[in-house]
């Protein structure tokens, strides 16, 4: 079994997510492997790893794409294997995805609203009469996302097609569309891909902004070291379907199996010797 | 944004001046719509008859018209199906006011089509529709102004059982198309009468209009040794029937109604067979002669059975305008009832319920040509 | 020169991909983009194989523009690239998809000696020549990739990631056969996010973010300098 | 906002309002003869089959060819209400039948809360619960039906016979609209599971099983004055265009006002991106059935006045090769934009029954459907998405809601991020 | 399992019933068990009358697999229902007739050598006419498809469907014009007569014009061999062509992955136009070899049997070649044996279901390659 030792929070904060022996299989392929995690409320952790380690497999585990084909995964003390993932949406589990998928031809504004839907408060009937409780209740939504987005500065935007929108944008208003679900826990999949550095650190100010304020716990995938090391609380690492490392930002700089996961196998020494080779 | 306008109103300005224009007047010429199914289906079906009913016009314009009047043709698609024949039936009405109308081929048009006709006081005769109902109205009563130039189903269907047990045959497979009341009536009131009059049906099938492939019940046909196939659809199905049935060692003689008259029968796949007409292109009567002779002069084809309904249809509705003497439908429509005229399928008199009484051929298909076998009276 | 790419700009719809990339290759060498995803590596490979088209800009190979070249003329003057993710055609058996690599190809006699030469620098291959594709494992169809790549007898291979998703062994191995194939006369263009293995075999190294080129020079240089290691290990933002 | 009725629904209403006036005037004026009067009367119905399409494929992405069906579903059951009531002055049909569709369509959400709470549905099960819910409850219905009807009978007849009529046929367009939904629920919980072009396939065998039952409607089914293949006659013909016009104007306002609910919004994320959708709480299989179900009540609903026009029915009306119509409207007049396809429908109707009969010289009457084809080409190849792509006039715009007022909130304010400034 | 609000779980009779797939599956073998007691006791009753229905519908599923193949492969590269295919497979039929009423071109061999054995001559002949027609056909269709689909490549994919109703219409009603084809049924004259032979306990026998079949005996003819053979050379041809020449691996790798076939310096247009041309020769070929067995000609023609086609290449699993032949085998026998045993009325709405059943239990059809998840 898992090395992995689930503790209790230090502070006595609640725990969110407990995953345990997590293994999905495709094919023949062993794509996640005994994958084990623990989050308390309000924790921001990272799942690192090359191209390929599994972390979007995970992702898409917790969030009900793929049923593992073994492994539990409890939130909130309650086992969500086998759910739809919209169920496990309204549980409280949002995301974002790699590679961003909005309703592209969808205004700004209602990207967000869609996310609000489950709790709506009003029903199929209500909309078509369009009756007193459609009215409150749409126009109370419509605040609320417009709230959703004027924080992530999106508020002048929201009449605009959102595939229209430019890159960092469309990765805001992702995030703001997950969030408007309402979740308790937040998973971020590569939210800085294709931003410049500014965008970069403004992102992270974000990602600790919104924790605070929407209480929420986060677990984030990303490729960019400085995003990850900058804000993460404690790190997760993958290779091959594994967990090879855990530990603060720190430990896991300094962890050699880290460092060659990432830069490839003894890279001064692999340098050298093809370095040689070019000049022989 | 603007062209979406600009086409919007475009269609309605286009609208309003085809609605608005007036049916072109009346005054010179007496005008007789030909309803066809020109498209859909079967097209083939609608050329015959209208080429049919042209010609009758195109005669009796060549006679000096009627009262007097050039008869004016227009023709109409109506495509053998419910809603086209509707509008088809609604323009000639509205947009080229005519009074008289020839058509439609098959029932399935001509029930809407008569009940406008009704409504309007426009005089219609249907040269083939042999459902029933397209002269009567929903409560069993005739309508007034509704005619049809063909036998209605009982008739042909007993005349066939009558002629096959005639012949010594015992035992029947019918074969019909559940989608086309013309070809059931006739099934129907074929088994009917062969077994009222001591014959057997042996299997009763049924197909579509659109099968190709026989084959499954073809066998069964084969299977039963039924001594008679009784096939009363179009010849374009009695061909496909014929040929395949050669194929699955059938041996039973196919019998079948007015629907195999015509040039394009495959008188090889139906060899052997015989089906009931309204004449026989032997037949000596002049106006027989003389029809065929014209037709195939104009149209370089021998008449087949709908074109020449379609041609008697349009006689018999000259005659009875004529007779009437005015350009008056309700007259004309009375007139009608009261007529006999000598059509080309024979003496033509109208019963109560506006379906001609006139008497049946039985002909036979032997080596490749068609010829007399009896004459049966109604 | 072999290829010399000036102000290349690239949209995908309103997304501004590529925002005025230049960089050149020599006859002979090893130049790798580098950076992390999004930074618009594939787009320049897909730009000069001719998948996407240039707003502005030009892509010189040869002295020759090919900025507006069709694909399969771009793969007939001797560019060809290997796709990140190996692309393999799975439907097809490994000969297949070394044929599909010399499908301009049109001397029997020499797509058989080719094919013959490169089975021999692929053994696995050879082993596996009725397999499908498909049923490869990750390191087998990246060699099938490159070798489909060199069926084409090309004179510039374009590589896209070639370590994605191999084992640190398989790595070693994907990038000894590209130092090979370069030593026997093919430039070769290198995109790859294992930096460190990608400025070991190179001999010039760019490294882009957003777009945009914002290092370059010397692969020795690059491997040592300080920006590089903290865009991927990054120190603090 | 919210509160008054705005602007442009009153502007839509009495739009609406003034071209059926304008149009009835000229129809009472026989200036708008019969001819067009059918033609406008049928573009009306093409509207509304093709708004539940739109529903279907447009909005909510489902490729479907089975709208056809549906119409034909509610066709014949409409026609077979009104056709029980004026000629054998019963009301058996329009009693048995309300009572199916209510009987089922309770037992349907029943059901549906029940099953719902069981994790990991099989879609085949339950669709076979449903199917056995739907039959006992409709055996049931027609015994219980015998019992109330001559009660109603009576009750009926004393009104008068207009009165009664008019009473019977909006049941029975209803009846016939809530029929196609039911039977559309039952059909497409199993089927809409299936990928999108394998579920047009399974569509489209649909509307051609139900053209052969139909055919066979009189010996299979047992229902003698449906006459199959000879055509059902003696339906009143009382779909007038003021009727037409009610129920366009009620269909669009119901789509207009779903659209832009937050059902709607939910229908619409299924086009857009399904597992985006799925990831943000949305129940994907409930609304691709909910949108499938609207559609078809709509098809239904038009079905039921289409029975009325001609007072004639004919399985071939209902053939498959026709069951593109509605497909070829809705691309046509753009995915997405109710404007084009209401649009379109018209401009169908009025084309290719009014003008092409009308322009085509004589001797070129079968030149119509050489021309239609090639008009169809033509402006495919002009304007792909459609004649109006997805624009909508102002009544079923979008309306963006104001912006909110700023309220403070120094805390966002901070760290708001600008955008690249790159 | 915990259970909650919000946490959906019922471990009840029902939950049992309905998540197990216990009633689903329940009704569905039900619904074989009776079909095969039906075609079983059929079988038991008159074994060689079944016999004699299983070979008409084995003819009639080869025809379907030429023109279900065409479907298969547009769709395998270009994801279009091509609708017009059935209307191409009209055009062969009517090429071939012209070809054989008008023009007499399977006489040729006779005219040119007329030392040559009349089978053989005929032979030839016949054969210069079916390739005549598949060449017309490959021509017509390579004109559709740059005219009508090819400017559509990069618009929604319902664009290119309803123009390729539009091109079905209008090939439909442009033939059904006097001067094209012809609204008429026109009979078709086969190159060839018809002979049938007896297959009993007693061995082969021809069966004389007239006369009836004794018991016991099974039939065939030389248009169900023609058929089947000609079927199954062009099958194997067509597997030749895609499995082992460079275009037919282009084409697969096309079907693949567009892009990366871009890649390699294939030229995906002309590869999609090759691929047209293959399945409308197909069609030509089997629009012959339909009016061979049907002998009939009609602008309306390829209506039915192109649906039918399209829907044994969906039940096979469309874009897959052994699938086509496989779903066209499958509903031959399906019309054939519902037509004899079940209902004839009912034989389009049988092969329906039959097809919805497949899908609900193969989603992609039989032979059809599992939908790759992605997220």
């Amino acid at each position: 079994m898992s090395d992995f030792q689930f503790t209790p929070s230090p502070d006595g904060r609640e725990e969110i997510l407990r995953i345990e022996g997590l293994t999905k299989l495709f094919g023949g392929l062993r794509a996640v492997n005994n994958f084990s995690l623990q989050l308390h409320r309000g924790d921001l952790n990272g799942l690192i790893g090359p191209n390929g380690a599994g972390k979007t497999t995970v992702f898409n585990m917790i969030t009900g794409v793929y049923t593992p084909t073994t492994g539990s995964i409890q939130f909130r003390g309650q086992e969500i294997t086998g759910l739809e993932p919209f169920q496990i949406n309204q549980m409280g589990i949002a995301r974002t995805f790699q590679n961003i998928r909005l309703f592209p031809n969808l205004t700004v504004l209602d990207n967000v609203r869609i996310a609000y839907h489950p709790h709506a408060g009003y029903n199929l009937l209500d909309g078509i009469f369009r009756n007193e409780r459609f009215q409150v209740k749409e126009k109370e939504l419509t605040e609320r996302a417009q709230e959703f987005l004027s924080v992530f500065g999106l508020e002048d935007r929201q009449g605009e097609i959102a595939k229209n929108l430019p890159y960092g944008e469309q990765r805001r208003l992702e995030i703001a569309r997950a969030l408007a679900a309402e979740p308790k826990l937040l998973l971020l999949d590569e939210p800085a891909a294709g931003m410049n550095p500014a965008e970069t650190v403004a992102l992270m100010d974000l990602i600790h902004f919104i924790r605070e304020r929407f209480n929420l716990t986060i677990l984030l995938i990303e490729h960019q070291m400085r995003v990850v090391m900058g804000i993460c609380e404690y790190i997760t690492v993958m290779d091959f379907g594994e967990v090879i490392a855990r530990g603060t930002p720190a430990e896991i700089q300094a962890n050699p199996r880290v460092v060659e996961a990432y830069l490839g196998p003894g890279a001064a020494a692999l340098s050298e010797k093809f370095r040689r080779k070019k000049t022989v | 944004m603007k062209t979406r306008v600009a086409i919007f109103v475009l269609l309605i300005v286009a609208l309003l001046v085809t609605a608005c224009q007036p049916g072109a007047a009346g005054g010179g010429t007496i005008k007789i719509a030909i309803l066809a199914p020109l498209s859909g289906p079967v097209p083939t079906f609608g050329v015959s008859t209208r080429d049919g009913a042209l010609l009758a016009i195109e005669e009796a314009n060549a006679k000096g018209g009627v009262l007097g009047k050039k008869i004016e043709a227009i023709v109409a698609d109506s495509q053998c199906t419910p809603d086209p024949a509707v509008n088809a039936m609604n323009k000639v009405i509205e947009q080229d006011k005519v009074h008289y109308v020839v058509g439609e081929v098959c029932s399935k048009a001509s029930i809407p089509i008569s009940e406008i006709a009704e409504k309007n006081k426009v005089v219609m005769i249907s040269p083939t529709s042999t459902n029933p109902t397209v002269t009567l109205n929903a409560d069993g009563s005739t309508k007034k102004y509704v005619f049809r130039a063909c036998f209605i189903d009982p008739f042909q269907g007993t005349v066939m059982a009558k002629f096959a047990l005639s012949k010594g045959y015992k035992t029947a497979f019918i074969l019909f198309d559940q989608g086309n009341d013309y070809v059931r009536g006739l099934a129907e009131f074929f088994e009917k009468a062969f077994t009222e009059n001591g014959g057997q049906i042996v299997g009763k099938e049924t197909y579509t209009a659109q099968d190709t492939d026989f084959s499954a019940i073809l066998t069964k046909v084969a299977e039963s040794k039924a001594e008679v196939l009784f096939v009363p659809d179009y010849y374009n199905i009695v061909n496909l029937v014929g040929a395949q049935a050669k194929e699955k060692g059938v041996t039973a003689v196919m019998m079948g109604g007015d629907g195999w008259d015509s040039a394009d029968l495959d008188k090889n796949a139906a060899n052997g067979g015989f089906f009931s007409n309204h004449y026989s292109p032997e037949d000596t009567r002049p106006i027989v002669q003389q029809w065929v002779a014209n037709y195939q002069k104009k149209y370089n084809s021998v008449p087949d059975a709908l074109a020449t309904l379609g041609y008697d249809a349009t006689n018999l509705l000259i005659a009875a305008i004529e007779k009437a003497g005015v350009d008056d439908p309700t007259k004309v429509a009375e007139a009608m009832e009261k007529l006999e005229y000598e059509a080309v399928s024979g003496k033509v008199t109208f019963d109560a319920q506006h379906n001609p009484i006139k008497s049946a051929v039985v002909l036979a298909v032997k080596d490749g040509k068609v010829s007399f076998a009896a004459s049966v009276a109604p | 020169m072999m290829l010399e790419v000036k102000d290349l700009n690239v949209y995908y719809g309103a997304i501004h991909a590529l925002r005025g990339i230049n960089f050149h290759l020599e006859k002979g060498e090893i130049v790798t983009l580098i950076g992390a995803n999004g930074a618009g590596k594939s787009t320049t490979l897909n730009t000069i194989s001719g998948l996407l088209r240039a707003r502005s800009g030009q892509i010189l190979f040869q002295g020759e523009d090919i900025t507006y070249t069709e694909a399969q003329d771009i793969v007939r003057k001797g560019i060809i690239q290997v796709p990140e993710g190996r692309k393999i055609f799975a439907t097809l058996s490994v000969i297949e998809n070394l044929e599909m690599g010399a499908y301009l190809q049109t001397d029997q006699a020499q797509i058989q000696s080719d094919l013959e030469a490169v089975l021999k620098r692929f053994p696995r291959l050879r082993e596996r020549r009725k397999q499908f594709g498909g049923t490869l494992s990750g390191g087998e169809q990246q060699m099938l990739a490159i070798a489909r790549g060199l069926m084409s007898r090309p004179s510039l291979l374009l590589l896209d990631e070639p370590s994605m998703g191999l084992s640190p062994i398989l790595v070693e191995q994907i990038f000894e056969i590209i130092r090979d194939i370069n030593e026997q006369g093919t430039s070769i263009l290198l995109v790859e996010q294992n930096a460190q293995m990608a400025l070991s075999i190179a001999d010039r190294g760019y490294v882009l973010e957003t777009g945009r080129v914002v290092l370059e020079g010397p692969a020795q240089e690059l491997l040592h300098n300080p920006m590089v290691i903290e865009a991927y290990l990054g120190g603090h933002g | 906002m919210f509160k008054k009725i705005d602007r442009s629904s009153l502007l839509f209403l009495g739009g609406a309002l003034a071209f059926f006036i304008v149009v009835q005037a000229l129809i009472s004026l026989n200036v708008l003869t019969a001819f067009w009067n059918t033609i406008l009367r049928i573009g009306g119905v093409m509207a509304i089959v093709s708004i539940g399409l739109n529903l279907i494929y447009g909005f909510n992405g489902q490729f479907s060819l089975g709208q056809w069906g549906f119409y034909a579903i509610g066709a014949y059951s409409a026609a077979d209400i009104t056709y029980r009531w004026t000629n054998n002055a019963s009301t058996d049909g329009l009693i048995v039948l309300l009572l199916i569709v209510l009987l089922v369509g309770t037992s349907i959400l029943l059901l549906y809360r029940l099953l719902s709470r069981i994790r990991g549905l099989d879609a085949l099960s339950a669709f076979t619960v449903y199917l056995l819910a739907a039959i006992g409850l409709s055996v049931a219905s027609v015994q219980l039906g015998r019992v109330i009807a001559p009660p109603v009978n009576g009750l009926l007849q004393a009104l008068p016979p207009d009165v009664a009529t008019t009473i019977v046929f909006i049941l029975a367009v209803l009846i016939g609209g809530l029929l196609a939904a039911e039977v559309s629920f039952l059909f497409g919980l199993p089927v809409l599971t299936l990928g999108s072009d394998y579920f047009g396939i399974a569509t489209l065998g649909f509307t051609i099983i139900v053209k052969v039952l139909l055919d066979n409607s009189d010996t299979l089914l047992g229902f003698t004055e449906m006459k199959g293949a000879r055509g059902m006659i003696g339906i009143p013909k009382v779909t007038s265009w003021f009727w037409v016009m009610f129920f366009l104007v009620l269909v669009l306002v119901i789509t207009r006002n779903l659209i832009h609910s937050s059902t709607g919004r939910a229908i619409i994320s299924v086009r857009e991106d399904e597992i985006a959708a799925k990831a943000m709480g949305i129940d994907v299989g409930y609304f691709k059935t909910l949108t499938f179900v609207l559609g078809s009540l709509f098809a239904g609903l038009a079905g039921g006045l289409y029975a009325h026009v001609n007072g004639f029915l004919h399985p071939d009306t209902f053939n498959f090769i026709k069951s593109f119509d509605p497909m070829i409207i809705v691309v046509f007049g753009g995915l997405g934009s109710i404007t084009g396809t209401v649009f379109a429908s018209f401009a169908w109707a009025l084309v290719l029954e009014g003008f092409l009969r009308l322009l085509l010289p004589s001797g070129f009457e079968t030149w119509r459907f050489v021309v239609y084809p090639l008009l169809l080409l033509i402006m495919m190849l002009l304007k792909p998405n459609g004649l109006f792509g997805n624009f909508e006039m102002p009544y079923l715009r979008q309306i963006l809601p104001p912006l909110r007022k700023k309220t403070s909130q120094p805390q966002s304010e901070g760290i708001t991020v600008k955008e690249a400034n790159v | 399992m915990n259970s909650s609000k919000a946490v959906p779980s019922t471990p009840s009779f029902l939950d049992f019933l309905v998540r197990r797939k216990i009633l689903g599956l329940l009704l569905l073998i039900l619904i074989l068990l009776l079909v095969l007691w039906k075609l079983g006791s059929e079988l038991v009753t008159n074994p060689t009358l079944f016999l004699q229905q299983v070979i008409n519908g084995l003819q009639l599923g080869f025809v379907y697999a030429l023109i279900a193949l065409g479907y298969t492969m547009v769709y395998g590269i270009v994801r279009l229902i091509n609708f017009a295919h059935g209307d191409v497979f009209m055009v062969g039929a009517f090429m071939s007739y012209y070809a054989i009423a008008r023009v007499q071109l399977h006489t040729w061999p006779a005219k040119v050598f007329p030392n040559l054995s009349p089978g053989l001559s005929i032979g030839i002949g016949s054969i210069t006419v079916i390739l005549l027609s598949m060449a017309i056909c490959a021509l017509v269709a390579i004109t559709i498809e740059r005219v009508a689909y090819k400017p559509l490549r990069n618009a929604p994919r319902i664009s290119a469907l309803i123009t390729a109703i539009g091109v079905s219409f209008f090939l439909e009603y442009f033939g059904a014009l006097n001067f094209v084809f012809s609204p008429n049924f026109i009979t078709y004259k086969r190159p060839f007569d018809v002979t049938t032979w007896m297959v009993s306990a007693q061995g082969v026998q021809a069966l004389q014009k007239g006369q009836a079949i004794p018991e016991k005996t099974v039939i065939f003819s030389n248009i169900s061999i023609i058929i089947v053979v000609v079927s199954i050379l062009l099958l194997v041809v067509l597997q030749y062509i895609v499995g082992k020449t460079k275009i037919g691996k282009a084409m697969r790798a096309v079907a693949y992955d567009k892009q990366t076939a871009r890649l390699m310096g294939i030229n995906v247009d002309s590869v999609i136009s090759v691929t047209f041309a293959i399945g409308a020769a197909l069609a030509g070929a089997a629009g012959m070899l339909y009016a061979i067995a049907f002998p009939q000609v009609f602008f309306w023609m390829g209506i039915i049997p192109g649906l039918k086609a399209f829907v044994a290449a969906v039940l096979g699993g469309i874009g897959s070649i052994p699938g086509a032949l496989v779903g066209a085998l499958i509903m031959g026998q399906a019309e054939v044996l519902s037509a004899a045993y079940i209902s004839t009325p009912m034989r389009d709405a049988i092969a329906f279901t039959i097809l919805i059943i497949v899908l609900l239990v193969r989603p992609t059809g039989i032979f059809g390659e599992a939908q790759r998840e992605k997220a």
